[in-house]
Parts: C-alpha cells; structure tokens; sequence
C-alpha cells in the first residue's frame, strides 16, 4: 500500500474513531499504535522519496520531494515520541482530576487530526490547501491549548485563536496575490495553486505582486511562526496547554509554518529577482531572536520561558533561511531538526517535573535531580542543548548560521551573538535552581515516560558529532531546493 | 673545568665571611655604643655570645615541629650560599654560576619564608605578628633589590655578579648617574633587610615595635646562635653586595692570585667604613612607627624604579 | 478608456457598497446591528459574486456564491444572533477608541489600500480589478474594528468581515480560487465560528462576560 | 597493519578516558570499583597520555581526521610540539591528580561518585581535544565540552546556593567567553569560508583584522584563563568544586586558555603586531597585582589558592605579551627566552597549584573546615600533607630552587633585554613591569606563608582539629607524585627546557637549545653563563648539605640536647590559641596599604560591648562597577522589551497591524 495515503489514512481515520469510542482503557494505546503507524508510514515515504526523488499524490495535489519529506519525517518522529510521552502524563493529569474522560477523549481525537492536519499540509502542492489545512491545525490546537478550561487557558486560547487567525487571513490574501499574479501565466484553471507549476513559471511572475503578497504570506504565516512582534500568541498558548501540546506545537507547528513561508519564499525569490524576501526574513530573524532573548529573563511560568526560547530559535531558523544558499538552508534545516528534539525533549521534562511540584512557577520548582535523576538530568542537558552547548546539535547548526553569518553579514554576528548570550544568562540561569539543590516534590500515581526525553538527547548528541553521510546528502538536496 | 685556585679561593671566601661576619656585627655595635656616649662591648662580644648559645640547652616549646628546628640550618645555608656567590675578594668563584643576583634575591626570600614560617609554628600571638610584618617588609624591599640588581645588571649587560663587578671594575671608566639612585635605594633596602633602624631595632624587645625579635623570641641554644650568626651573615653579605655593586674596585679577577692577597685589606678598610656609617646613620635617625614603614620601603622602590629608568633614559639613549 | 462593461460597474457598485458597510460596521455602537450590518455585507458579497459567475460562467463561483449566501448572509449571522441572546450580551458595544477617530484612520487606511493595491490591479486581467484596492481596504477596516472593539464577539464579527473581504479579492480580482480551496475555507470558516460558540459558553461560564478586558491577564511586564 | 603514530595514542587515551566515564555511570552502585578502580586506571592513562607526549616532543607534526563533525568539516586532529607540552602537563599532571581522587571522593556528598567519574573523565578527555584539535569546530566542541563538564563538576555540592551561583556564573562567563573565541576563528577565516586550522593560517589578514581577531582571543581565552576583567568566576568556582577539580581547573584547564592564546597568536593569526604584546602585558601585570592582592587578604584557603591563580595566570600573559613584544620585533631569541618562561610557567603551576589544591582538599576532609580562621597546627596531626604541602608552597612563592623560580627567573631575564627594543617608549615602560613582576612575587611569598604558616602551623585554633587525620594511602601517592614533579622540574631546568625548546622553535623558529645545551645537564644559562645562569642542583646540595653538616658539627662539637616547654607567654598565664593573629589580621597590613585597591565592609566594635567583634568583608570592585551595571541594565532593557507583552489582545493586533502596515508601505523589492 502508498505509505503516502497510508501516513495521511492512519491519523485521520484513528482520530475519528477516537472520537466516535471515547475515552476507553485502549484508548491511549490505539494513540501510540497510530502515531506508530504514522510514523513507519512516514519513513517508508521517506526512503522512497530519498531512494527515487520527488513524486506526486491525488493527481497533482500533493507533492512529495526532499524538502517537505523531511519535515514530515520529523513531524511523524516528534508526533510518536510525544504520543508515547503523554500516556502517563494524562494519565496524572486525570488522576489529579484535572481532566475528565470526554476531556482526555477530546485530546486524543484532536491530537490524531492536528497531526492530519500538519501531514497535509506538508505534503500538499497546492498553496490553497497548505492555507486551509494550516487554519485546520490551528483550530484543532485551539482545542488542545484549552483543554483545561480553566480562565487562563480560555484567555490563552482565544488570544490564539484570533492573532492566529487573523494573521492567517492575510496568508490567505497573500495567496490570493499569489494566484492573481499566477493566473496570467498558468491560466485559470486550478493549476495556478499548484506548486510545482508555479515554480516553473516563477520567472514570468510579476515581482510587485509577488512582492506584495509574499509580505502578506510572511505576516501572516509569521504569526504561526512566533516571528516578533507577532508573536504574542505563543507564550500563551505554550504556557496554558496541556505539556505535550506545547512540545508539538514548539516542536512541529511552528516548523510547519515555517514550512509555508519557505515554499513561498522560493516562488517570490524565483519572481522578484532580488534578496528581497531574504532580507524580510533575515530582518524579522534577527528582530525575533533579539527581542525574545530579552523576554526570557523576566519569566517565572518555566513553559512559558522555553516559549520564548521557541521564539528565539525560530527567529535564528529564519534568518538563515533568509540568507539562503546552500550552506545556510542546510544549517536553517539541520537547525530546525536539533530545535525540534530539543525542545520537544524539554518540554517532556519540564512536564513531568511540573506534575510532580504541581505548578509551573519556577521559582517553586527546586531540586528535580534528587527527586527523579532521570528528569533532572533530562531538563540539565535539554536546557544546555538548546543553549547551544556542544557537543550537542544545536550548537552544530548554530556554528553554521553564525559562520555563514560572519562571511556574509558580518553586520548580524554580533547582534546574533548578544542574543544567544542574554538567553544564554537568562535561561540557565532559571533552569541550573531548578535542577539542582533542595527539594520537596511528591510521588506521581504513573510513572513518567524517560524514554523520549534520552531518545531525543541522544540524536540530538549524535548529530552534534556525526550527521550521517545519507542525512547530509539528503539535507543538501533539501537546501538546494530551497535555493 | 673548576680550577684549583678557584675553589681555594671559593672556600677561603666562605670561610672568611663565616669568621668576618660577626666581627662586623661587633664593629658596629661598637660604634654604635661610642656614637651613643655608652662604654663599647668589645670587639668580639658577637663570637662569645655564639659560643655561649651554641654551650646552652635548647628549650623547645610543646608545639613545635620540625620545621621549627629545621628553620635556622636552613636560613644558615641560605646565607652561606649568598656569601658564597658574592664576589668580595675575587670574581672567580666556581659556586657564583649557581645563582646570579636575581638568584640571589630567591636565595634571601627563601632564608625569609623559613624563618616567618619557624616563627608562626609555636603558635604565639608575637611570632605570627613578627611573621607578618617580616613578610611585609619582605615583599617591598625585594622588589627594590630586584630594581636595583636590573639596573646595574643592565649597565653590565649581565645578572651573574662576577661579570657586573668585572665590568664595572676593569672595564673603561664610566659615570653612572642611574648607580647613584640605585645606592641609595639599596642603602635604604639594605637597613630594611637586616633589622636596622630605622625599620627595626635589633636591640629592642618592645612588642610594638619588634620585627626579627619577635619571631626569634622562641628560639634558645644552639637554634638561636645559628640565626644570630645568619643574621650576621646577612649583613655581610649585604655589605659586599653592596661593595660588589657600587665600590667593586679592588676585588680581585680570574685566574689572578695576587690580586686576590690584595684584595683582603681593601675588603676589611671597605667593612670597616661601611660598618661605621651604619652605626652613623643607625644613630641620627629614629625608629619609625611600623606603618612608615612602608613608605620608607615604597621610596626605596620608587628610587630604584628611578635608577632604572635614568639608566634607561640617559645612559642607553645617549 | 473604454466604457466599462455594465456588470464590471455592477461588481464595482457591489464593492462600494461592501466598502461602505465596512465603514458603518465601523461606526456602529450595537451589537445586534453590527450583526445585520455583517449579515448584509455577506449577502451583497453574495451578489457580487453571483454577478462573477454569470458573468464568467464558471460553475464553481455558483457553489462559491451559494456557500456565500448559506454561510456568510444566513447562517453565520443566525448563529452570532442566537449567542447574544443566549448569552445576553450587552448590547452597547464599547470602543477602545472613540468613533471618529476610529473613521479617520479608516479614511486613511483605505488610502493606503487604494494606492498599494492600484499598481498591482493594472496588471488584472479581471475586468474589475479596482476590487483588489477595496478587498484589501475591507480587510483593513476589519482589522481596526478587531483593534478598537472590546467585546469577544464585536472581535469576532470583525473577524468576519475580514473574510469577507478575502473573498471579495478572491472572487472578483481572481473569479474565484479553485473549488477545493474554497470548499476548505468555507469550511474551515464554518468549523472555526462554531468552536467560537463553543468558547463563547465557556468563557461567559469563567469570566461572567464576554468583554476581552477580562482576558488581560497573560502577561510579561 | 601501519604502526600507531602518538597522535592514534591520544585519541586512544581519549577515548579510553571516555569509556572509564561512562563504566563510572553506568556501574555507579559498585562503589568500591569506580573509586579504586576506574580513578586509578585514569590515571594510568594519564600517564600514557604524559608519556607519549614526551616522546612526540621534537618530532614532526601528525595530523588525524576523524569520521565525525560537520559534513563539510569532519573533526581534524593534530599533534605538534605547541600542543605537546601541554598534553605533557595534561598528562602527567592529571595522573597525579586522579590517583588522589581515588581515594578523595565519597558517597554521599553531592553528586554520586559514579556520575562524577564520569564528568571528570569526559573532562580530561575534553581537554585533550582542545589541544589535539584542528579545526575551529572541533575546537569549540571540545572547549564547550570542557567547560560543561567542569561546571558540572564545580556544582557537585549542588545542595549549597552559592555554589550553585558559583556553577551558575562560572558557565555564563566561560560560554560568553566561547562566543568571543568564536569570533575570533570567524575573523581569521576572512571569509574563505575554511574553518581548519590550515585554512586560518593560509589567510593574510589586514593589521586591523589581525588585531580584531587577536583581541577576541584574548578576550575569550582570557575569560577561561581569569585575566581581569573577566576573572570573577574564579575565585567562586575553584573554593566550590571538590579539591581535585580544582586541582584540575586551576592546573589544568587554565593551561587550555593560555595554550589558545599562543596558539592564536603565534600560529593562526599571522605576524604579530608589536602593540598586541603591550595589550597582553599590560592585562597580565594588572591581573597578576589584583590577583596577588587579593590572594593575600582572603581568609578562605582555597578562595586564596584562587587568586593565586588569577596572579599566576598575569604573569604568563605577561610573559606572553613579552615573547609577542620580541616577536614582532624579530627579536627571535629573546621571545624565545620568554616563550619558554611562559611554558615553564605553565608547567611550574600546574604541578604546584595542583598540589596546593588536592592539600586544601585533604584538609577540608579532615576538618570540614575552609576557613583560615578555624585551623592551625595541621602539620602535627597531618605531617604528610604539610610536608608535601610546604614543596608547593615554596614553589608557588617563586623561590629556589623548586619550579616556580625557574620561570620567574626566566622571564626577568627576559625583560632584562627589553632595552633593547627599537621602541623608545616600549624600552622606557617594559622594565618597569619587571618591577611589578617582582612585586607581584614578593607578594606571593607573603600570601603563601599566610596560607601555610595558618593551616598547618601554630596552635589549633578549633579543638575539633585534633580528630583530624592524615591523608589516605592514594591521596599520598597524589600528593607524593605532584611534589615529585615540583622537585624535578625545579632542580633540572636545563633538560626540561631541552625538552621544552621544540615548541618553542615551532612557534618562533629559533630556541634555547643550543645554547642551554653547551653548558651542562646542571646548569642553566639561556644566553651564556656570563651573562646569566643559575644552578638548582648545586643551590639544593648547599643548602642541604649546610643542613645535615652543620646539624652534625654542632651536635659533634657542642651536643643535641633538647628540653620541651610551655612557649613564653609574657607572665600571662591564659594564653590560648585564639591570642593568635587570624587570618583577617596577618593580612591587616596590606589591607592597610592597598585600601583603595579593595571595597571593604567593616565593623568596628565599640568600646561598650560585652562581645566585641570585628568583622571585614572584602570584596571585589570589578563585580561593583563593572558587573553589576551591566546586569542592571540588561535588566532595564528586559523590562522595557517585556512591557511589549501586556496582556491586551487589541495591542498584539495592533503589533500584527502596524507590521503589515509598515510593510506594504516601506518594503519594496
């Protein structure tokens, strides 16, 4: 069978029947049983796609090459790692009776079609339907982040819902730019939303138009992305959800819209003939990253603080797509991956060291290294990953942004280098207490699930030192995509 | 190859300090008490005094420990040693190649840090007083000594003494504006060195004054008796630093027999004036509160940084 | 120039009118007139987007244009009524700005859109291309009416609007997306005000109102 | 099956370093093993590193690459002779040190020794990629890896807040200062895009880039190293690590800074500039002042050992800025002559500091106490400990005839010929650093006998004191093997500086080799021995023979008799050990005379109190005027950023609006 249709069938059809069953005892299994299928389905979609280049799906609809299989490779990886993390963790969370049944039935069915959602919209060749599934995502998300009903994560929730949804209605004008400017040179048939089409004309696309609608696409996208000053969303949303929500969306939803600004960059890059949407991307870049390192220091909420580090590497992500070349995309990939894992393992961490202290003020947190090594350690190392500390991953991508960034924009490494200090002070300085010294946490009904937290360290680890040779051909050629 | 000469010559130096220096503690003494209008002790008061320590049990408090006894052999040999490599009668000394004068200042330092370390063993409040204030003096009069040896050492374009006496006492004849801020820094140095006033009274048991006393204070017998005598040692070799350094003429070259029988007279006339203007300059000066100290030391330094930078400024540029 | 062809004028005339109702949205104080202001937008977009396809006569801007009407004039507007009512709503609608002000920046906005979207729409194969100007300028006014207004539904209609607006673009700059797409957005449209309604229950049951003022409380500063 | 070159050994040793840390962890229950078993293997291949580093010295480079690292940059190894003397002290220094942890760390405190086996040999084995690397990745990986590991070692008492903050700063200054090392490859690199070593070496820089990329290095290496301003770490993190971390940090790792330092200065940069050398001599006299005078006013004894280090480290950069200063003259034999102070130094500290530290360590077992106010008397219940610590005492006051002099030595002569320079404002300015230099080691001498005359001399201060016990056989055998190396690299410069000279010639070219080697084994004299020479052989023979001789001739002629008693206490019969000086007041003088130099906080009692207590607090202006300000306004621009975050829902909309706004208006392709 396609393992296309099979990693796009296995989401959608387990979400529904999750919602049709309702919470049973099976439930949680049939969750990981499906991200597992999803995720085997994914990697046999992906050696295909390495072993015999791009291919199409439904006709022209989809379409599969290099550099969306990656982010579906990773989105597959990160949905099955969190999938297995939250069985225990909703567990707890209904044993504190902070969920009840149709609440866990609800996250169950709505994290299957978030993770549908993404799936299409990665794989689609169509720009409209990369929008409308992009809106299906944040809606099911909508969902999850007030999965508490509590007061915050309503505000939290709603907050999401609006800035997210206006900043996707004007990536909806910006496709629309887009189709209007296409639509001269494909006609009118529906092909002027297709990709692949759109790619071998993008010579012959007017550059004002696609000027004006990639400005449109980046706002609006870039709100789902966390670029500053769009961002406001995104604490929220992180800091009030239910942990393994905030670690898809770190680690997945924000790739995901990235995902869309790239594959509409390539188009505006294609038609404006100028580093025009390079230099967008490299100043809201550098903007984010700079204005977010400034934010962590003053944070007490400790998801709240990796949502802003979410923030700042995403800013870091994007200015290297915005400088572009090979090398650059290659780091802004391979750097989009280590943050993926890292953060996602963080937030693995920071979940069950939050159910065990019971809240997630920082300052009430202490000690987590006595109470449970394994966390501790996980939340230590995570944090230094993501800091940037070789011989983690991070650091390798990083040392290629700021390299590439030295020999091109010389003007940027400082501005980067401050950033990464400041959040360099600010985060370790909030997560170092927090592991170590003197404790007084409880004991949690289901034990927590370590493994995705080390599953995750550990590639992150291996890649700082050794990215395979398969790996790197195939991020090359997902660099040379992106041009 | 060491010759024979050398090493009689060598040995007779060590020897001859070892008898000389506590006839130059005495000459002092001695003029100190006929400055003082007080009747003289005689000339050899220091060696009886030796002789009766060295007769006396050693009285050794509870606590000490063995770096208590070690302590004076080892300041001892330090001035040994010192004595040794300065060429007082002949240049041609086969143990000078082990320490030039930076060397030297190493070989003081070392005598210093055993002796404060011997006399914070017992454990007294004077000895850990006399400790501290020894390495105070210590740490500002070294440096000035280093300076002064730079500058001299620069003129002679070398740190081993045997060369700078040979320089400055056979080479052609030259003024050194620099050598006079080095003498008078050194003489201020070396009256912080030996205990002098006004730095320090060797013959007073004050507490609030003493520097050396109050480390020797546990000291008895034979213990005490080595340290008088390295005491003795110290302002002899401090003398023919002195004369090696700024009155070099008449110390004897290599190889140069005769010269080194000439040297001897000159050697003692050198002490003996030497002596005496110490006495002199003990006399007419006071003690100074132990805080002036270092001020008194701080302008022995800045002298000596002066003396250097003389030499650099007029003797090198021109 | 040529004279324009009549229904390009009409499609132009719909566009007006669409443009004014925005600004009346703007100005308006009630929130059950707010609604039907949002319910008569929706159906003169509904006109102007059956005029598209009669003119064009591509059978999927008849779906759109039905969508429009179902969706847009009809349902959307019953749904936002019957959360007022249910809810009791106040009905006076408090602006963070006042109203004038509120128009004035309208006024420039809309100067902005007219000449950032003017040398775009002369590249329009579309015969009403002057429509992209008033779509962006709708979308515009939507987004200051989702800035000044302090109620969760005010936001919401806003929000709305700003749809409206999008689809006006996409209709009669481009006669329309392909039908997926707008199939997806209707739908997505449908789905994400009825998760609202949901919301709406919840946060009134929280916060005893549905004024955002109560939602300041995630905060950094 | 081609023979293993040293290079293949170290990165054997390496991994085999590595694989002892992870057995650690992985076997963390069994004790017994990880102690006497995994720490003493350690060592074993600390030796092997030291030796195979010996060996390699003087021949010609080896060059490795490995499998890992970037695509484009796998990881390159390389062995020359710069890098050589320092695996040679990493090495045999680190054996000495690890012998001693053996029998040093104990369950129960802190982080469980199984993990910390792990960290200490992830730290030596990263500390041997830093000198081993070849390419700036490699380099960074390995530097930031050091520094990880050894943070995680300094909070191994984690339960402490402040050493906690100790850890906390101490990782934020070592990562700000990888940022500035960063920088610095990325500047040498110009833009080629090559990140090797040889690509760097290849560049031909302008002056002004050159300089750039030289003072981040020594802005960066600097901030490991603890050169002012960026030494404050320091003294925080050496007192809270377990003593052989420090040992390690302080003898060691320090050492991967300087060895940066030349390494760029000397190697990748290019020619140096003769004011690079005034800007490192200039940072190194003011490091080595502050550092010794704040060494001699501490009454921690390990904070003491700490700014010990920040002292010794100014001296080494000043002995660096001496070599760049001759350097870039050309003056090729006299940058040798200071070069080589510069590496003996290197080693001299390394062998005496760690000593020094691994003593404290055995003292703080003992007694649970750091405190110089609650010791004394240590030398009779702990002989070998005071014993073996008086040889590092010695050497660390620069006196003959142990190591510390031998360098000192070396580099006074070597700013005996700074009057030579084409320079005349350099000529006039250098000598006067010698001056400083010879202050700062009188100093030194004055904070060491504080340091030992308090712990191990004296009274008791504490009656607990005398449960105290001696160390432990493997401490000894530590202890035993650094004083060993003290010994011999004080008494025989002239074979080590043999040893030393194919560095040196690497880096400038020219050595002392010829020059030492006409004279004999025993003798060292760098130019000729005319000019200087110095002879420790003879110096200790004399020394120790006056000793034994006239212990004997006196005992001969007079006799040995000894009669104990109470001290003399001035007629005052309740003299106990709390009449003596304390720590605060054996330094009250330099406190006196370098008031300014210190920010104290004191409190005098008054003459009405029943319980007078005097207390003074001195800390440093550094943290006051430069630190805190900074803090202070990051957390001023924090504040105002935050402000953006306020919670209204309208305002975030207006944010999104205005961008788009400004967007369509301003951006233009």
């Amino acid at each position: 069978m396609d393992p296309f249709i099979l990693m796009l069938a296995i989401p959608l059809v387990s979400g529904a029947l999750l919602t049709v069953a309702g919470e049973r005892a099976w439930a949680p299994n049939l969750n990981i049983l499906a991200s597992l299928g999803t995720f085997l389905a994914a990697a046999g979609l992906t050696a295909e796609i390495v072993a015999s280049g791009p291919r199409f799906a439904f006709g022209e609809q989809f379409f599969i090459d290099s550099l969306n299989v990656f982010f579906v490779a990773l989105t597959a990886f990160v949905g099955l790692t969190t999938s297995i993390f939250s069985g225990p963790y909703m567990a707890n969370e209904a044993a504190h009776g902070r969920l009840t049944k149709p609440r866990l039935r609800l996250y169950k069915s709505m994290y299957q079609l978030f993770m549908f959602t993404m799936l299409v919209a990665l794989t689609t060749n169509n720009l409209g339907i990369l929008w409308v599934a992009m809106e299906a995502a944040t809606l099911t998300t909508v969902l999850l982040v007030s999965l508490y009903r509590t007061p915050a994560s309503l505000e939290a929730a709603w907050k999401y819902f609006i800035l997210c949804g206006v900043g996707i209605a004007q990536a909806l004008f910006g496709t629309i730019l887009l189709y209007f400017a296409a639509e001269r040179i494909l006609g009118e048939s529906g092909n002027a939303l297709l990709w692949t089409h759109l790619v071998s004309a993008k010579a012959f696309l007017d550059p004002n138009i696609m000027a004006l609608s990639f400005i449109f696409l980046l706002v609006g996208y870039g709100t789902k992305v966390g670029l500053a000053p769009l961002h406001n969303w995104l604490p929220d949303a992180h800091a009030e959800g239910p942990t393994p929500v905030s670690a898809v969306l770190s680690g997945l939803l924000l790739n995901v819209a990235l995902y869309a600004i790239l594959r509409c960059k390539v188009l505006a890059d294609g038609a404006i003939h100028s580093d025009f949407a390079g230099n967008l991307m490299m100043g809201f870049g550098l903007f984010t990253l700079l204005l977010a390192a400034f934010f962590l220091s003053k944070q007490k909420d400790v998801k709240r603080m990796f949502a802003y580090s979410s923030i700042e590497h995403m800013g870091l992500i994007t200015f290297a797509f915005g400088m572009g070349g090979a090398v650059a995309n290659f780091a802004g990939l391979l750097h989009m991956t280590m943050h993926s894992l890292t953060k996602s393992a963080i937030f693995f961490a920071v979940g069950h060291a939050t159910q065990k202290v019971g809240t997630q003020m920082m300052a009430d947190i202490r000690g987590l290294i006595r109470v449970n090594p394994l966390i501790g350690w996980g939340l230590l190392l995570g944090t230094l990953a993501i800091l940037g500390m070789p011989p983690f991953g991070v650091f390798a991508s990083e040392f290629m942004i700021l390299t590439h960034a030295m020999k091109h924009h010389a003007w940027a490494t400082p501005i980067m280098l401050l950033a990464l200090g400041v959040a360099f002070a600010a985060i370790f300085g909030k997560v170092q207490p927090m592991v170590f010294g003197e404790t007084k946490a409880k004991r949690l009904p289901h034990a927590p699930a370590i493994t995705p937290v080390f599953v995750h360290l550990a590639l992150v680890l291996m890649l700082g030192l050794y990215i395979p040779p398969y790996l790197t051909r195939w991020f090359e050629e997902a660099a040379r995509m992106l041009g | 190859m060491i010759s024979i000469a050398a090493l009689i010559g060598q040995v007779f130096a060590i020897v001859l300090a070892l008898a000389l220096a506590p006839l130059l503690t005495g000459w002092v003494n001695q003029w100190r008490a006929w400055l003082q209008n007080r009747s003289a002790p005689p000339l050899l008061q220091p060696y009886y005094t030796l002789h009766k320590l060295f007769h006396k049990d050693v009285v050794l408090a509870h606590g000490a420990s063995p770096l208590f006894r070690f302590a004076p052999f080892i300041m001892f040999g330090c001035m040994l040693l010192a004595c040794g490599i300065i060429p007082s009668l002949s240049t041609d000394l086969p143990f000078a190649p082990a320490a030039d004068a930076l060397a030297l200042v190493g070989v003081f330092g070392l005598a210093r840090l055993f002796i404060s370390l011997a006399a914070m063993d017992i454990g007294t409040s004077f000895g850990t007083l006399g400790a501290r204030r020894e390495m105070l003096v210590g740490f500002l009069a070294e440096p000035a000594l280093l300076i002064i040896i730079f500058t001299v050492a620069m003129i002679a374009n070398s740190t081993s003494l045997a060369t700078i006496v040979e320089t400055l006492a056979y080479r052609e004849f030259a003024i050194y504006p620099s050598l006079a801020f080095a003498g008078i820094a050194f003489t201020f140095v070396s009256f912080a060195e030996n205990a002098r006033v006004p730095v320090d009274n060797p013959a007073t048991h004050l507490e609030l004054t003493m520097i050396h006393e109050a480390m020797i204070l546990e000291y008895s017998g034979r213990h005490l008796a080595l340290i008088e005598w390295a005491a003795s040692l110290k302002l002899y070799a401090y003398s023919c630093l002195g004369i090696a350094l700024f009155f070099p003429w008449g110390i004897g070259e290599r190889d140069n027999f005769l010269a080194l029988v000439a040297a001897i007279p000159l050697l003692l006339l050198k002490l003996g004036i030497g002596g005496m203007l110490l006495a002199i300059i003990e006399t007419i000066n006071a003690k100074v509160r132990i805080f002036r100290v270092p001020e008194f030391l701080g302008t022995a330094f800045l002298l000596a940084v002066l003396g250097l930078l003389v030499r650099l400024l007029l003797e090198v540029r021109a | 120039m040529n004279a324009t062809p009549l229904f390009a004028q009409l499609i132009n005339l719909f566009a007006a009118v669409i443009l004014l109702l925005s600004f009346s949205m703007l100005a308006q104080r009630r929130v059950i007139q707010l609604i039907n202001l949002f319910a008569l937008q929706g159906f003169t977009l509904f006109l102007s987007t059956l005029v598209v396809a009669v003119n064009t006569g591509q059978s999927h801007l008849y779906w759109s244009a039905g969508l429009t009407l179902a969706l847009k004039a009809m349902l959307l507007p019953w749904i936002l009524h019957r959360l007022v009512r249910q809810l009791q709503v106040k009905s006076e609608v408090e602006p963070l700005v006042n109203i004038p002000t509120t128009m004035l920046i309208g006024i420039v906005l809309v100067m902005i859109s007219f000449n950032v979207a003017l040398p775009i729409s002369q590249l329009s194969s579309a015969i009403a291309r002057g429509t992209l100007g008033i779509a962006l300028a709708v979308v515009m006014l939507a987004f200051l009416m989702m800035i000044t207004r302090r109620k969760a539904i005010t936001q919401v209609v806003g929000f709305l609007s700003m749809e409206n607006g999008l689809f006006l673009a996409a209709t009669s700059a481009t006669y329309g997306m392909p039908m997926v797409v707008e199939l997806g957005i209707a739908l997505d449209v449908l789905v994400g005000v009825i998760i609202l309604g949901v919301f709406f229950f919840q946060i009134r049951d929280q916060f005893d109102s549905l004024d955002i003022h109560h939602m300041e409380r995630l905060k950094d500063n | 099956m081609t023979r293993l070159l040293a290079i293949d050994y170290l990165m054997i040793a390496a991994a085999a370093w590595g694989v002892i840390g992870l057995v650690g962890l992985a076997l963390q229950r069994n004790f017994s093993f990880v102690a006497k078993g995994l720490f003493p293997f350690g060592a074993l291949v600390g030796l092997l590193v030291g030796g195979v580093a010996l060996l390699a010295l003087g021949g010609t480079s080896q060059t490795a690459e490995l499998v890992i690292g970037l695509p484009n940059l796998p990881f390159h190894l390389h062995l020359d002779n710069l890098a050589a003397v320092f695996i040679l002290l990493l090495g045999f220094v680190s054996a000495g040190i690890s012998i001693y942890a053996a029998g040093y760390f104990r369950q129960g405190e802190g982080t469980a020794p199984g993990v910390l086996c792990c960290e200490y040999h992830l730290f030596l084995a990263s500390m041997l990629m830093v000198l081993l690397a070849d390419d700036a990745y490699a380099f960074m990986v390995a530097w930031e890896t050091m520094a990880l590991t050894s943070f995680l070692l300094v909070t191994t008492d984690h339960r402490h807040a402040a050493i906690r903050e100790a850890g906390y700063l101490y990782l934020l200054i070592a990562h700000i200062g990888a940022i500035a090392i960063l920088l610095s490859f990325g500047v040498m690199t110009s833009g080629s895009g090559d990140y090797s070593f040889s690509g760097m070496r290849e560049q031909e820089l302008s002056p002004f880039w050159a300089s750039v990329a030289f003072l981040l290095a020594l802005a960066g290496f600097g901030a490991k190293a603890g050169l002012l301003p960026l030494h404050v770490w320091l003294p925080e993190a050496h007192p809270a690590a377990p003593s052989p971390v420090s040992a390690l940090m302080s003898g060691v790792m320090l050492k991967t800074a300087i060895y940066g330092i030349l390494r760029v200065s000397f190697d990748l940069v290019g020619t140096p500039i003769w004011w690079w050398g005034v800007v490192a001599l200039a940072v190194g006299i003011i490091t080595a002042l502050f550092g010794v005078l704040y060494s001699t006013v501490q009454s921690d004894m390990k904070r003491l050992l700490a700014y010990s280090s920040i002292e010794n480290i100014g001296l080494l950069a000043v002995g660096i800025g001496l070599a760049l200063i001759f350097h870039s003259y050309q003056m090729e034999a006299l940058a040798a002559l200071a070069l080589t102070a510069v590496f003996y130094h290197c080693l001299a500290h390394a062998g005496f500091k760690s000593l020094l530290f691994l003593c404290t360590g055995s003292v703080l077992h003992a007694t649970k106490e750091r405190s110089l106010g609650k010791l004394g008397g240590l030398i009779h219940p702990m002989p070998w400990v005071a014993w073996l610590a008086l040889v590092g005492v010695i050497a660390s006051a620069g006196l003959p005839p142990l190591s510390g002099f031998v360098s000192e030595w070396l580099l006074l002569q070597g700013f005996l010929f700074s009057p030579g320079l084409p320079h005349p404002w350099l000529n006039m300015v250098v000598p006067v650093v010698a001056a400083a230099v010879a202050l700062v080691a009188a100093m030194a001498g004055f904070a060491m006998v504080k340091f030992y005359g308090i712990i191990f001399l004296g009274q008791m201060r504490e009656p607990a004191l005398k449960d105290a016990h001696d160390a432990g056989i493997w401490e000894k055998l530590g202890l035993l093997w650094l004083a060993c190396l003290t010994l011999l690299l004080g008494v025989l410069p002239a074979t080590v500086i043999l040893r030393l000279d194919a560095a040196t010639r690497q880096l400038l070219g020219k050595g002392l080799a010829d020059r030492v080697a006409e004279n004999g084994w025993w003798m060292l004299a760098p130019i000729s021995p005319e000019r200087a020479s110095y002879e420790p052989l003879i110096f200790l023979a004399i020394i120790a023979a006056t000793l034994l001789i006239g212990r004997e001739l006196v005992h001969r002629l007079y006799h040995g008799r000894v009669r104990r008693s109470p001290a003399w206490d001035c007629g005052y019969h309740f003299q106990g050990p709390r009449a003596q000086d304390t720590a605060e007041g054996f330094s009250q003088p330099i406190r006196r005379i370098f008031e300014p130099m210190f920010r104290m906080e004191r409190q005098f009692p008054t003459p009405r109190d029943r319980q007078p207590i005097y207390t003074v607090k001195v800390s440093d202006h550094f943290w006051y005027w430069l630190y805190l300000p900074i803090v202070r306004a990051a957390g001023w621009v924090s504040q105002l950023i935050t402000n953006l975050q306020g919670g209204r829902i309208a305002i975030y909309l207006m944010y999104s609006f205005l961008t788009l706004l400004i967007l369509i208006m301003v951006a233009r392709p």
